[in-house]
């Protein structure tokens, strides 16, 4: 294994460094009709400068509702998000205009996430056309660096989007965020929608770029063999509850939340000699509008309690560095 | 459901108050009145008419009466016809719209779907673009001109159905057909574009792995799909329908509501306009609420609960 | 009444045919639902072709335009003009069986006279002695006394005395007049609405309204109960309304009418120069003419005002434009007026010509009077009609080709051209006037200073006072001479510009015989017969 | 083991207005009776038409069957009217689609859905039919099936609408089971659900399934054989094992490689396939993955290698296999 | 088989060394989305007919009046009601007047009133279509509540209202007609926008820290151009026939001008006397422009059609 870089990590979490992202409670409620819909529900986070966390869990489950909360696209109904110790949700338009250059954002679908009405070179240099930092030859200079940066041809500077392969596109999409040189970027399932063989070249793109350029990622995504690839710590999510947080190795090696171990265990493994004993849930994940009370996860819990049915299980730290919620725990 | 329905009503008294008062207030601006006349008018004959339709009131007691009428559901007398009151009108006039309206949407909504659905079955083959040319044509005659040519070949010369008025079911159908020209080729390419979006989507695809044949597929899962977006401009198209159109009732002199709201207009009844515009606005906002319904009954997809946010 | 409104299962009716029970019946269109069938408030010809043959007045009019005695047998007059006594007949009844009696006279003229009923005619009863004093009463404690005094009175069931105002010499000519007809007082008084529904509907004229379909159609059935029945030949009359001319002309082409009027202005034209056989013009009672308002510049300049009237090729407008036979105008007084010895209009001749070159020299004259050099741009008002629209495009032409002028057209809806001419906001608008009687004064009358129809503003003492003049002599010779006198004075002045005078082309199916047009109303089918 | 199903040589064009789109050229390969075949391959391969062409789904227009041949149960299905095809689809074969969502008639209720095809196969009654269904959904561990019959679609969730579909398939119990990516859009969890029900059914039927996927994780899951799809054309086809173990076409081992193993060192770069696949309006002339590859020689470019057997019951299709090409590498 | 026959040499198993130059190749042409949708049009011939018979009538429209040297107003009643022939090549009407000069010059003010109509429609509709959408929730609610009402109010008195306050002309008609025209621009601007507020590229550029404006204008305007072009091609000819309307009920242009709802509407009687041309020429003058504006309308809708591109 990696012993070392294990090292590095709680290093890294030590008190020498702080925190450059601290998520406080942070919930984002949407009104459906004339109910609440919970899609985030009390998130709580540091993140460390240059490392990346991993956020998994199923769909609809409010990772994404998180992330483009976290970057303030969407107003919280509570809680704070704190960007270098300030907060972001207190700036006004201008002073976050500024500081969008400073966090950014990948997104799920290469198709829809690319304006079909704009050329490359437009789409790139929009950021530079919006804050105005660069012009005419040195933004297009720029916008050719960043292409090659990505591994396109800057060749292709007047393409439009439609012409170019998935793979590309999402490239294309990451170039753009890099575009202001941010310090912060959520990567919204940035490979589900890719092929395998071209996941892989965009996860060492993003990784590359990591090293690179001291980048810090918010990674989401529901390929658990790529988060723990990714990540160097991993939080889960379940009906926009926090359920469990660890680094990755050691959440892989051993979940303690009955979710956790099932979402592990559901992962199919390329490996056909590799003969698993496989926890299958039952049901489906209940809707959102009326979550079950006290542990959202009892109705499919294989190991649920009478108590799980009223008490919502606390948020603690189990063993060091390892975060869960949930009864058996307690 | 009941919240629901109460919230729509609300809105429904809501917006017809405001068509009453912005129809009352254009109705005032407007020159003229229904005494007008090419002649003399002494100023006392003037006067009387005057006091006798409460027209020398202030204008906002006017407006005060009406809306009290109007709550009992008593729109007045006719200030151009003395034979005859508002809801009499109505009463009158609407049954025969009501039948016209219903037989022409009955042609336009048949022929409508056959022609759209031919063409988007055939699309880009001759069917195609027959029904299609067929259906613009609907679309671009003036149904003056066209019912000026039924009635001068299939009444006059052909002497195959009577010119005009309102008699016999032989008289309703050149002005069904003449009406419902216009909606049937707007239904038709409605429903041909929505048929080929349901032909290019996944259900279809299974529902032929299932071994179904070509008919049973448009049939039982094209068709029934596609229709939704017709039913959504059915509430309008049939408020519009039914009350009445006045080109058609003109020409073909049917006693019907249409020639009656225009000719209102020109006559400066007051009573009439006021009267029809209610009308007209409770259908269309009534017939908008069932089409709704029949939405929700027709895709069960549709929350109503939804729209109402 | 018949509210039913599903069409019946019956076929239409083909027209004119003698049916199988023999019956004589003609179909009719009388464009539009009447307004009302009350001779009280009745007006208009939707409201008066059925009242005309549903009533009878204290007179009636022939075939030929003589007055003769219709409920009246005879009648006195005082010297002075001012008492008419009538002894009405004995034998009549009304259509419920009631007899006809010189109360329901006495009660019709005053019912219509009553402010509440707010009567749109009520003006026509002003003739009588207090009429328009009552009529004009706003305090409705007074009413009783004011209605006492209006000058008619049922002596008894069959004497009616009547007193005018002032000498009137075509009093008679009133009388035949839909505003005089009777009520029957029993009627009314049970149940005013009585005229609303043909099932409570009670006249006393030579049909009966049977059927009254609102808005779609009416039927008149020959009343058993008129004296004069036997001179009726036709069983029933039916009415469609039908607005639109051309619907009405295909349906007589389709034999499911037997006479159009009004016909479309393009047929009019082709059956008048081909000289149909069905085809028949009869007299109208009514001249075509355009306003000059004398308040604006130039329209205040006699000469601007001649020339342009000078300008206009009346002949042209009358057989290429509207082909119907009209009469081109040089007067404003429509052919058709007894004068003292032959035709009024006859007599008055032309009094004034056409010259293109005089006008242009006047137009150069006027102008340089009002101190402008050239005529302004100016516009033409006309109310939404395909007739007035081809008569407006003509004379604009004519005034470009002739004067160099330019005019520009305005379509405006009647509504806003009369509130227009009333608020004298228009520089040259399109009126037209039908006689409400037989007499020259129902159109000099028009133009007296501050006439409620005067929308010319215009004003002149000498014409106001020959209009009085011929008002209230007694004098026939005296009065005609009077109203030449103003007729010319209008015409020397020309605040308005008379273009023709209409003629009413009808057509009529062969089968149908005697049906006759008196000059001011609609084809009258009272003696008509179906012969096949 | 005899083969219920054959695909010799099939080629299968698109006419566009951008040109002629050869999905499928050259493809061959065959389903054993009770055996899961899984054809595995990047977006775009082939797959899709393949399966669509087996159950002569496609439209023609624009679809052009080029040559090549589909035998099922010995009866090449190219040969056979519209109305057999009719009456051999959802009886004989079935498909289910990668979308429960849009896949299922929104407008009809799952009940009469399942029933229609019972109906269309099977000469019994409505009732029958009905309980046929509810069968069904049990059998694919729907709960209250007598209830869920009356429900419409929008009623049911991801994961259970798409056991709907795989009810819908297999009431009529099918020789062959065609499943386009059944599980791409649903969870983990959930996916793991469907899993185990096709294992479980076709343990229990005995039907032949072929399983169209592009994740390798569900395919070592599963199936028995694999086939790999690249640019229209299988590239090597083995036994899941073997396959797995040994790959022997370059593009299967870079596939295989660029998925992260659960041991494998984070600071080691994951070894993609560079680049994308080729545009099938113009097909390279040669090896369609020689753009791609690691392994590529002069004679890849312009040659496209024939499908061979490079072991036992395993075939590729790769000039490495060439004997001068093993030749050079052991020198 | 053919790889039997080839000759493969030694050389030919080298390591290829270029081979990767090709790996992000990509094959087709570069098109721009425009003449992507352009080339598809071309494509359709009844779009292209549809296009050729619009470009037809606007030249026919500047040109068409002075071709034979008549005017529109000028009368001849020795020349009335003259069947087509080679001096009057659509006739003349009752006043003597050429029909040929008449129906170009009625095609003038016809197709004038169409695209302002259009354009006015377009204008409020996509401000206000736009707005309601961005601003959402009350605001949305309340702006649409209002294009409801005033769809209900009667239209007529509305286009009288317009007509008596307006000076007379052409304006007042293109006003009347764009009334409620709007609403449905509105509408669809609305959808759209609403559709598009939820997008990823949308999100993008709020990521990046994109003002309203600039939303509006790089995003918003240009995606949902495509279907308000056609709406456009489809209000034309909408208002064109809207225009002969109001002429069959007098409220059309002032005489001697002619639009062809003018012409249509004063020559509906020629049908009894047999001047059928009369009403022929402008009738399917506005029939055709129809025909051509909703072919070319389709045709641009399917173009635009993103499903339809593969
Ligand atoms: N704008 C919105 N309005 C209302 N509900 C929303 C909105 N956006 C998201 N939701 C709801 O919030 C919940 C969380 O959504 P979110 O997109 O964050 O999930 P996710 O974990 O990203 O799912 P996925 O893996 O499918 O992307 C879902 O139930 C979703 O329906
Ligand atoms: N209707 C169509 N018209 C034109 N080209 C098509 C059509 N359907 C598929 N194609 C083309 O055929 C090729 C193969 O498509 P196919 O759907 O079989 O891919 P696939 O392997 O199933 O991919 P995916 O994993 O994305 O489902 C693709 O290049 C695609 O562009
Ligand atoms: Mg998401
Ligand atoms: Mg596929």
């Amino acid at each position: 294994m990696a012993p070392e870089l294990k090292e590095k990590h709680s290093f890294e979490q030590g008190s020498s460094s702080s925190p450059l992202i601290q998520v406080k409670n942070l919930k984002k409620y949407f009104t459906v009709g004339d109910k609440k819909l919970k899609a985030v529900d009390g998130l709580s986070l540091d993140i460390y400068p240059g490392e990346t966390v991993g956020l998994v869990g199923e769909s609809g489950c409010g990772k994404s509702t998180a992330g483009r909360t976290i970057i303030r696209l969407y107003e919280p109904t509570s809680g704070e998000v704190l960007f270098n110790g300030e907060n972001i949700y207190s700036k006004n338009e201008r002073e976050m205009s500024k500081l969008r250059r400073e966090i950014q954002m990948i997104f799920q679908d290469p198709y829809a996430s690319l304006n079909p009405r704009m050329t490359v070179e437009e789409i790139i240099g929009e950021p530079f056309a919006i804050h105005h930092t660069l012009g005419g030859k040195k933004k297009k200079e720029r916008i050719k660096d960043l292409l090659r940066l990505v591994g396109l041809n800057a060749d292709h500077i007047s393409r439009f989007p439609h012409e170019f392969s998935g793979g590309q596109r999402q490239r294309i999409g990451i170039a753009r965020a890099l575009a202001l040189d941010p310090k912060f970027i959520v990567c919204d399932e940035p490979i589900s929608a890719l092929d395998v063989s071209i996941q892989a070249q965009v996860v060492n793109l993003l990784k590359d770029l990591q090293r690179k350029m001291g980048l810090t990622y918010l990674f989401i995504a529901h390929d658990l063999s790529m988060v723990k690839y990714i990540s160097d710590r991993i939080l889960v999510m379940y009906l926009g509850k926090m359920f469990e947080l660890a680094d990755s190795e050691e959440l892989y090696d051993n979940p303690m939340h009955p979710y956790t171990k099932a979402l592990l265990s559901s992962v199919p493994i390329p490996d056909p000699d590799l003969r698993r004993e496989r926890i299958i849930l039952k049901g489906d994940v209940p809707s959102p509008i009326d979550p079950p009370s006290g542990c959202v996860f009892r109705t499919r819990c294989p190991e649920a309690m009478d108590v799980c049915a009223n008490v919502l299980p606390e948020w603690q730290e189990v063993k060091p560095g390892h975060y869960t919620a949930c009864h058996l725990y307690q | 459901m009941w919240k629901y329905t109460l919230n729509r009503l609300f809105w429904a008294i809501v917006t017809v108050w405001v068509i009453i008062t912005l129809t009352f207030i254009i109705m005032k601006i407007i020159p003229g009145n229904p005494f007008a006349k090419e002649g003399p008018m002494p100023p006392a004959v003037y006067n009387n008419l005057q006091r006798h339709y409460n027209l020398d009131k202030p204008e906002i007691v006017q407006y005060g009466n009406y809306l009290k009428s109007v709550l009992q559901l008593d729109f007045g007398p006719s200030m151009k016809s003395k034979s005859i009151t508002v809801n009499d009108y109505i009463k009158k006039g609407f049954p025969v719209s009501l039948h016209l309206g219903l037989q022409a949407l009955l042609i336009a909504v048949t022929f409508g779907l056959i022609l759209g659905v031919i063409a988007a079955l055939n699309r880009n083959r001759w069917p195609d673009y027959t029904s299609m040319v067929l259906a613009i044509i609907g679309l671009s005659v003036p149904n003056f001109v066209l019912a000026t040519f039924l009635i001068h070949y299939v009444a006059v010369q052909w002497e195959l159905l009577p010119v005009a008025t309102w008699k016999s079911w032989a008289h309703t159908i050149l002005p069904s057909i003449a009406l419902a020209m216009m909606p049937m080729a707007f239904i038709a390419r409605l429903m041909r574009s929505s048929m080929l979006e349901v032909m290019n989507q996944d259900y279809i695809l299974t529902a032929k792995a299932k071994g179904l044949s070509g008919s049973v597929i448009i049939i039982k899962h094209a068709i029934r799909n596609a229709i939704l977006p017709v039913v959504t401009v059915l509430g309008i198209l049939t408020a519009n329908l039914v009350t009445g159109s006045f080109i058609v009732e003109y020409i073909f002199g049917i006693p019907g509501m249409g020639e009656m709201f225009v000719k209102s207009i020109f006559n400066r009844d007051y009573p009439v306009i006021l009267g029809s515009t209610i009308f007209y606005s409770i259908i269309l906002i009534g017939l908008v609420f069932i089409v709704d319904i029949a939405y929700t009954w027709i895709d069960p997809r549709i929350k109503i609960a939804r729209e109402s946010s | 009444g018949e509210t039913e409104s599903k069409p019946d299962s019956s076929d239409g009716e083909k027209s004119g045919e003698e049916q199988s029970d023999g019956k004589k019946v003609l179909n009719l269109n009388n464009n539009e639902e009447p307004g009302s069938l009350h001779p009280g408030t009745a007006q208009g010809t939707h409201d008066s072709w059925v009242l005309e043959h549903a009533f009878e007045g204290l007179t009636k009019k022939t075939p030929e335009g003589e007055i003769v005695p219709g409920m009246a047998k005879d009648w006195e007059v005082s010297d002075d003009g001012i008492t008419w006594t009538f002894n009405l007949r004995e034998d009549v009844k009304w259509s419920n069986d009631d007899p006809v009696t010189a109360h329901d006279f006495e009660y019709a003229w005053k019912y219509a006279l009553n402010p509440d009923t707010a009567a749109e005619y009520a003006y026509q009863l002003y003739y009588l002695e207090g009429g328009e004093e009552y009529n004009s009463s706003e305090n409705k404690d007074e009413y009783a006394e004011l209605e006492e005094k209006v000058g008619v009175k049922a002596l008894d069931d069959h004497t009616l005395e009547v007193k005018l105002a002032e000498a009137t010499p075509y009093f008679l000519d009133l009388t035949s007049f839909y505003t005089y007809y009777p009520v029957n007082k029993k009627v009314q008084e049970e149940n005013p609405e009585w005229a609303l529904e043909a099932d409570t509907y009670v006249s006393n004229g030579a049909f009966k309204l049977t059927e009254w379909k609102h808005k779609e159609s009416m039927k008149l059935e020959k009343n058993e109960n008129y004296y004069d029945k036997d001179k009726i030949n036709l069983d029933e009359v039916n009415f469609v309304m039908i607005d639109n001319a051309d619907t009405a002309w295909q349906m007589y082409q389709a034999d499911e009418l037997d006479l159009v009027y009004p016909l479309p202005p393009d047929v009019t034209g082709e059956l008048s120069s081909k000289d149909d056989p069905e085809f028949e013009l009869a007299p109208d009672f009514t001249v075509y003419y355009y306003n000059l308002n004398n308040d604006v510049k130039p329209f205040n300049n006699v000469k601007v005002r001649k020339a342009l009237s000078m300008a206009i090729d009346r002949k042209a407008i009358v057989e290429h434009v509207q082909q119907g036979g009209q009469q081109p105008a040089y007067g404003i007084i429509p052919p058709g007026i007894p004068d003292v010895e032959g035709d009024f209009q006859e007599n008055s001749g032309e009094l004034f010509k056409e010259d293109v070159e005089e006008a242009k020299k006047l137009l150069k004259e006027g102008l340089a009077e009002e101190g402008m050099d050239e005529m302004p741009e100016f516009k033409l008002t006309y109310n939404t009609d395909e007739g007035h629209k081809k008569n407006a495009e003509a004379v604009q032409e004519m005034w470009r080709k002739n004067l160099g002028i330019n005019v520009t057209l305005e379509n405006v809806e009647f509504q806003v051209k009369l509130d227009r001419e009333k608020a004298g906001d228009y520089e040259i608008s399109r009126g037209g006037w039908q006689g409400d009687y037989v007499d020259p004064m129902t159109f000099v009358d028009l133009w007296v200073t501050g006439g409620s129809f005067n929308d010319a503003n215009w004003s002149n003492e000498e014409y106001d006072k020959n209009v009085k003049i011929a008002k209230t002599s007694m004098d026939p010779k005296e009065r005609m001479e009077a109203m030449h006198k103003a007729e010319e004075i209008l015409m020397d002045e020309m605040p308005i510009i008379p273009v023709y005078f209409y003629t009413m082309p009808f057509t009529v199916k062969p089968h149908v015989k005697g049906v006759f047009t008196p000059i001011n109303r609609y084809p009258q089918f009272i003696y008509a017969d179906i012969e096949k | 083991m005899k083969n219920i199903l054959e695909v010799k040589d099939l080629h299968v064009s698109f006419h566009t207005y951008a040109g002629e789109v050869k999905a499928v050229r050259g493809v061959n390969f065959s389903v054993g009776q009770g055996e899961t075949v899984a054809i595995v391959g990047e977006s775009g391969c082939g797959k899709s038409v393949t399966a669509k062409s087996i159950m002569r789904l496609l439209p023609s227009p624009p679809v052009q069957y080029k040559q090549g041949s589909i035998e099922f149960q010995g009866k090449d299905l190219f040969d056979v009217t519209e109305k057999e095809m009719q009456r051999m689809r959802g009886n004989q074969i079935s498909m289910i689609f990668q979308d429960p969502m849009t896949s299922l008639n929104p407008t009809s209720k799952i009940g009469s859905q399942i029933m229609e095809a019972i109906l269309k196969h099977n000469d019994i009654s409505k009732k029958a039919a009905i309980e046929k269904a509810i069968d069904m959904l049990s059998l694919v561990g729907i709960p209250q099936p007598d209830k869920r019959v009356h429900q419409y679609p929008h009623e049911f969730s991801g994961g259970m609408r798409q056991r709907a579909m795989i009810a819908m398939a297999l009431a009529c119990n099918p020789r062959l089971l065609i499943a386009d990516e059944p599980t791409t859009a649903l969870d983990v969890t959930i996916q793991a659900q469907i899993l185990e029900l096709m294992k479980k059914i076709q343990k229990e039927t005995g039907t032949s399934i072929i399983l169209i996927t592009h994740d390798l994780g569900v395919v070592a899951e599963v199936a028995d054989r694999v086939v790999v799809m690249y640019a229209g054309q299988v590239v090597e086809t083995g036994t899941v094992k073997e396959l797995f173990a040994n790959p022997q076409h370059p593009y299967t081992m870079g596939l295989l490689n660029s998925i992260p193993r659960l041991d494998m060192d984070k600071n080691q770069p994951l070894s993609p396939i560079i680049g994308t696949p080729p545009d099938l309006i113009d097909p390279p002339e040669g090896c369609p993955f020689y753009a791609r590859c690691q392994y590529a020689m002069r004679v890849c470019k312009n040659n496209d290698p024939d499908l061979e057997e490079v072991r036992t019951n395993q075939y590729a299709a790769c000039w490495l296999h060439h004997p001068m090409a093993q030749q050079r590498a052991s020198v | 088989m053919s790889k039997q026959e080839l000759k493969l040499t030694e050389e030919m198993f080298l390591p290829a060394e270029d081979n990767y130059k090709e790996a992000e190749k990509i094959a087709r042409p570069s098109v721009s989305y425009w003449s992507d949708v352009w080339q598809r049009l071309v494509e359709n011939k009844l779009a292209m007919l549809g296009l050729l018979v619009i470009i037809l009538l606007t030249i026919m429209a500047i040109i068409g009046p002075h071709l034979n040297g008549f005017t529109y107003y000028e009368q001849d009643f020795t020349k009335k009601n003259v069947r087509p022939n080679t001096e009057h090549w659509f006739g003349t009407d009752s006043a003597g007047r050429d029909l040929f000069t008449r129906s170009w010059y009625g095609a003038r003010i016809s197709l004038f009133i169409g695209v302002m109509a259009a354009l006015i429609d377009f204008i409020i509709g996509v401000a206000y279509g736009g707005i309601s959408a961005i601003k959402g929730g009350r605001v949305d609610n309340a702006m649409m509540r209002i294009a409801e009402i005033l769809y209900s109010i009667p239209y007529l008195l509305v286009v009288i209202l317009v007509m008596i306050v307006m000076e007379q002309g052409i304006w007042p008609i293109i006003i009347a007609l764009s009334i409620t025209g709007w609403i449905q621009m509105a509408r669809l601007v609305r959808g759209q926008v609403l559709q598009l507020k939820e997008q990823e590229f949308v999100q993008a550029s709020n990521a990046i820290g994109a003002k309203m404006g600039w939303i509006l204008r790089k995003h918003m305007i240009p995606n949902t151009l495509g279907p308000i072009l056609v709406n456009i091609t489809l209000t034309v000819p909408t208002a064109i026939f809207a225009e002969a309307t109001l002429s069959f009920l007098g409220l059309g242009v002032q005489a001697p001008q002619a639009s062809w709802g003018t012409l249509v509407s004063d020559s509906l009687g020629s049908i009894h006397v047999g001047h059928f041309y009369q009403l022929f020429i402008p009738a399917i003058l506005i029939s055709l422009t129809m025909l051509a504006f909703n072919v070319f309308g389709d045709g641009l809708r399917d173009a635009l059609d993103p499903k339809l591109r593969e």
